[in-house]
């Protein structure tokens, strides 16, 4: 391995470790052969596999899971009014088993809402908060977590070990869903990517991160319990609206908006193609 | 808070352990309570901060178990369990021979805890991970190598 | 989608709702409308990169299976676009080649202009010395030695690199020569890191 | 203020497993924020633990420790309800402490 030509995602990763940010491991070579096929089991892959058990047992997650839960039932706002009415599909006030049966139409606002965008209505119409100001900095740093994403965090948790059923039954939820696979697989950029270039096939990896095959329930699981996921590099929370806007980054696509029709549709595809599979997250990823 | 239980690395019996640790400046003379070992944390190699620990002879021991990953997913986040089934474990100290700082931590587990302990750790680039183990007056000691990577980009 | 609101709410989630209504016929048109409306320009990132270009729209209208008569002619015109180096030397040097490989910089909205890798580790096993490799891609490691170290195989070596789609119109692989990417320098280096008998590819 | 741990308890014969999830940046003070800026260290010295009142566990360490701590440790002589507190000091002079009753196992 070389000191001098970083990916930028290892680049983001060794800057949270701080101490030698430039200097890296050395390596085992490879057994002198080509690699072996993608289908053969991976050491590296199963190393890592080990230890998820460890890491997802004591999960940092649980800290803005907690801080969520207060965010929740306290009162804010220029309404001063808690989010205890907010109706995340189930009805006013009912978290449990909400998150896995979103994305859905909702007849209020006469759209398909995800999660966070669902959360960040009730922020604006039961707290009085603004969306220009929700939508300013909607994703976590080292010195800042956003409220939306504690939040999204404490409803996610509110599911864990449920089924994903998300609802496909009103034309609108179906269309969501076809329009969320075309954005999947629409190639473009200067790299020609798509979410499907990555993300289409069984058992690939980039680097040594596993990629996994989103048009699958079983693979699509993977992904999606994932998040909101607690990142080892950098040590924050992100919900999926972040993990979508990366994506397109690295798609070295122009950026998304926060919270837009586009992220919801992609949801949308990503959780029905989940349905059926049981919720385990929040998560913990590299 | 009760900090009489300042955490030293106890190797030796009760007069012992005191002689050791004025020696290494463990314990100010005149004062119960033992700072954070600032010199063996600021300490640039393993070797250094041993030293100002106080750790001496320490034997390679099997009877040290370190449950660490030999691939880490990522550096940032390392988990690592360590295991003493020495008799009389009074204290398990962690070093990360390339760190810029190696020295971790020390966990007392002289009072009433097992010796075991579970903790998550930085490591910069691959490194061994060396445990030192004080029990009936004695070090023992024993590492295991962590190899750290490059990841993807973002899981 | 025929929805229509009966908007409660302030202006901007109307607009939303309003936006996501207007869509009509198929899946494939209003998702391009949603691109269109929901992408912004940010750093190097300019909004036309949102618009397919001919290859692209292909791949994306077939499911990367295009007809073939099309696809020969397509991939004939992006071979035609290759430009290839002016002193017809296409072996450089393997160790900068090892550089240009490693990185995964360039052309996102965080990257600066001009700042650009290969990439190639992120799908591909190349060298020896590093295990942290992807496998969207095959592995090239020992790619001269198996494939032969001939002139043809470089070349294919180089258009290959300039432009992945020249040789299979719907490759996952990008066109790095083709989108100014890559140097001719750095595709030469790029080409002796597979091809040279002295490369730890071919060890 | 700092956020709150997060303390598991859980019993096991008459040993107890805590596991603490701490909120804190174990700042190494060497990165840099977004503008360039290097970020203090700031990080978690000691951690003491007591059952009912009584130490039984305590750590001294350092900023190599990951942000967003997490330990595990195990209890002799624990039954189901005893009180199990947890005390964190950064270098900043910062404290905080919580508290769990052991679950049975």
């Amino acid at each position: 391995m070389t000191r001098y030509a970083l990916t930028r995602c290892a680049v983001a990763a060794f800057a949270t470790l701080a101490f030698v940010p430039l200097t890296l491991a050395q390596t085992k070579p490879p057994a002198a052969k080509p690699a072996a096929p993608a289908t053969a089991p991976d050491p590296t892959a199963a190393e890592f596999d080990k230890f998820r058990e460890v890491l997802e047992e004591d999960n940092p997650a649980e800290l803005f899971e907690a801080k969520g839960k207060e965010l929740w039932f306290a009162k804010r706002g220029p309404n001063s009014a808690s989010l205890e009415k907010c109706d995340l599909g189930l009805g006013p006030g009912v978290v449990k088993g909400a998150y896995v049966r979103l994305p859905r139409y909702f007849a209020d606002v006469g759209k398909v809402m995800d999660v966070e965008r669902r959360i960040l209505h009730c922020m604006v119409t039961l707290q009085g908060f603004k969306m220009e100001d929700l939508a300013k900095q909607p994703f976590s740093n080292p010195n800042r977590t956003p409220d939306p994403v504690s939040l999204v965090t404490y409803v996610a948790g509110q599911s864990r070990g449920m089924k994903i059923a998300t609802p496909m039954s009103r034309p609108e939820e179906r269309e969501t869903f076809e329009i969320g696979r075309e954005i999947f697989n629409y190639r473009a950029g200067p790299y020609d990517f798509s979410c499907a270039t990555c993300h289409g096939e069984d058992g690939k990896r980039i680097r040594t991160q596993p990629l996994p095959n989103l048009t699958k329930p079983a693979e699509a699981i993977r992904a999606y319990q994932g998040w909101p996921g607690y990142r080892m590099t950098g040590g924050v929370m992100h919900t999926l609206q972040w993990r979508m806007n990366d994506c397109f980054r690295q798609q070295r696509f122009p950026a998304p908006d926060y919270a837009s029709d586009t992220i919801t549709a992609l949801l949308a595809y990503l959780a029905v193609n989940a349905n059926g599979q049981v919720y385990k997250g929040p998560g913990i990823k590299r | 808070m009760d900090r009489s239980r300042r955490v030293v690395l106890k190797g030796a019996g009760a007069g012992g352990a005191l002689a050791a640790a004025l020696a290494a400046g463990l314990l100010k003379p005149g004062s119960a309570l033992a700072a954070w070992n600032k010199g063996a944390f600021e300490a640039k190699n393993t070797a250094d901060a041993m030293k100002a620990l106080g750790v001496t002879n320490a034997a390679e021991s099997k009877d040290i178990q370190i449950r660490a990953p030999e691939i880490a997913e990522n550096g940032a986040v390392v988990p690592i369990d360590i295991t003493s089934t020495i008799p009389g474990t009074t204290s398990i100290s962690v070093f990360i021979d390339k760190n810029p700082f190696p020295y971790t931590g020390t966990f007392d587990v002289s009072q009433g805890a097992l010796p075991f302990v579970h903790l998550r750790v930085k490591i910069g680039e691959s490194s061994p991970v060396r445990v030192v183990v004080a029990a009936g007056g004695k070090y023992f000691t024993t590492a295991k190598e962590v190899k750290v990577t490059i990841g993807g980009c973002g899981g | 989608m025929g929805i229509r609101t009966a908007s409660i709410l302030g202006a901007a989630a109307a607009a939303l709702a309003a936006a996501f209504s207007a869509t009509a016929g198929d899946p494939s048109t209003a998702a391009q409308e949603m691109i269109k409306r929901d992408f912004k320009p940010r750093g190097i990132a300019t909004i036309d990169r949102v618009n397919q270009d001919g290859v692209q729209t292909l791949c994306n209208r077939t499911h990367d299976k295009p007809p073939k008569d099309i696809a020969e002619r397509l991939e004939k015109d992006q071979l035609a676009g290759i430009q290839w180096p002016a002193d017809g030397k296409l072996l450089g040097d393997w160790k900068a080649g090892e550089r240009v490989a490693q990185s995964g910089r360039g052309f996102t909205w965080s990257d600066k202009p001009g700042v650009t890798g290969g990439s190639c580790y992120n799908c591909h096993q190349i060298g020896p010395n590093e295990n942290s490799f992807g496998t969207v891609g095959p592995s090239l490691y020992q790619f001269g030695k198996t494939r032969g170290f001939g002139a043809d195989m470089q070349k294919y070596v180089y258009g290959k690199i300039y432009n992945a789609k020249a040789y299979n119109l719907c490759s996952l692989m990008p066109r790095f020569g083709h989108v100014g990417a890559l140097t001719e320098k750095e595709i030469r280096d790029l080409v002796a890191l597979l091809m040279d008998p002295g490369s730890p590819v071919n060890k | 203020m700092a956020d709150p741990m997060k303390i598991r308890a859980t019993l096991q014969g008459d040993v107890a497993d805590v596991r603490v999830l701490m909120a804190h940046p174990m700042e190494t003070g060497q990165r840099k924020d977004a503008s360039g800026n290097v970020v203090p260290l700031h990080f978690i010295q000691t951690i003491t633990a007591q059952l009912n009142g009584k130490t039984v566990f305590g750590a001294d360490v350092s900023q190599a420790v990951s942000r967003n701590p997490v330990f595990a440790f195990k209890v002799k002589g624990a039954k189901a309800g005893d009180k199990v507190s947890i005390t964190w000091t950064d270098n900043k002079g910062e404290k905080r402490t919580d508290e769990t009753a052991i679950g049975a196992g």
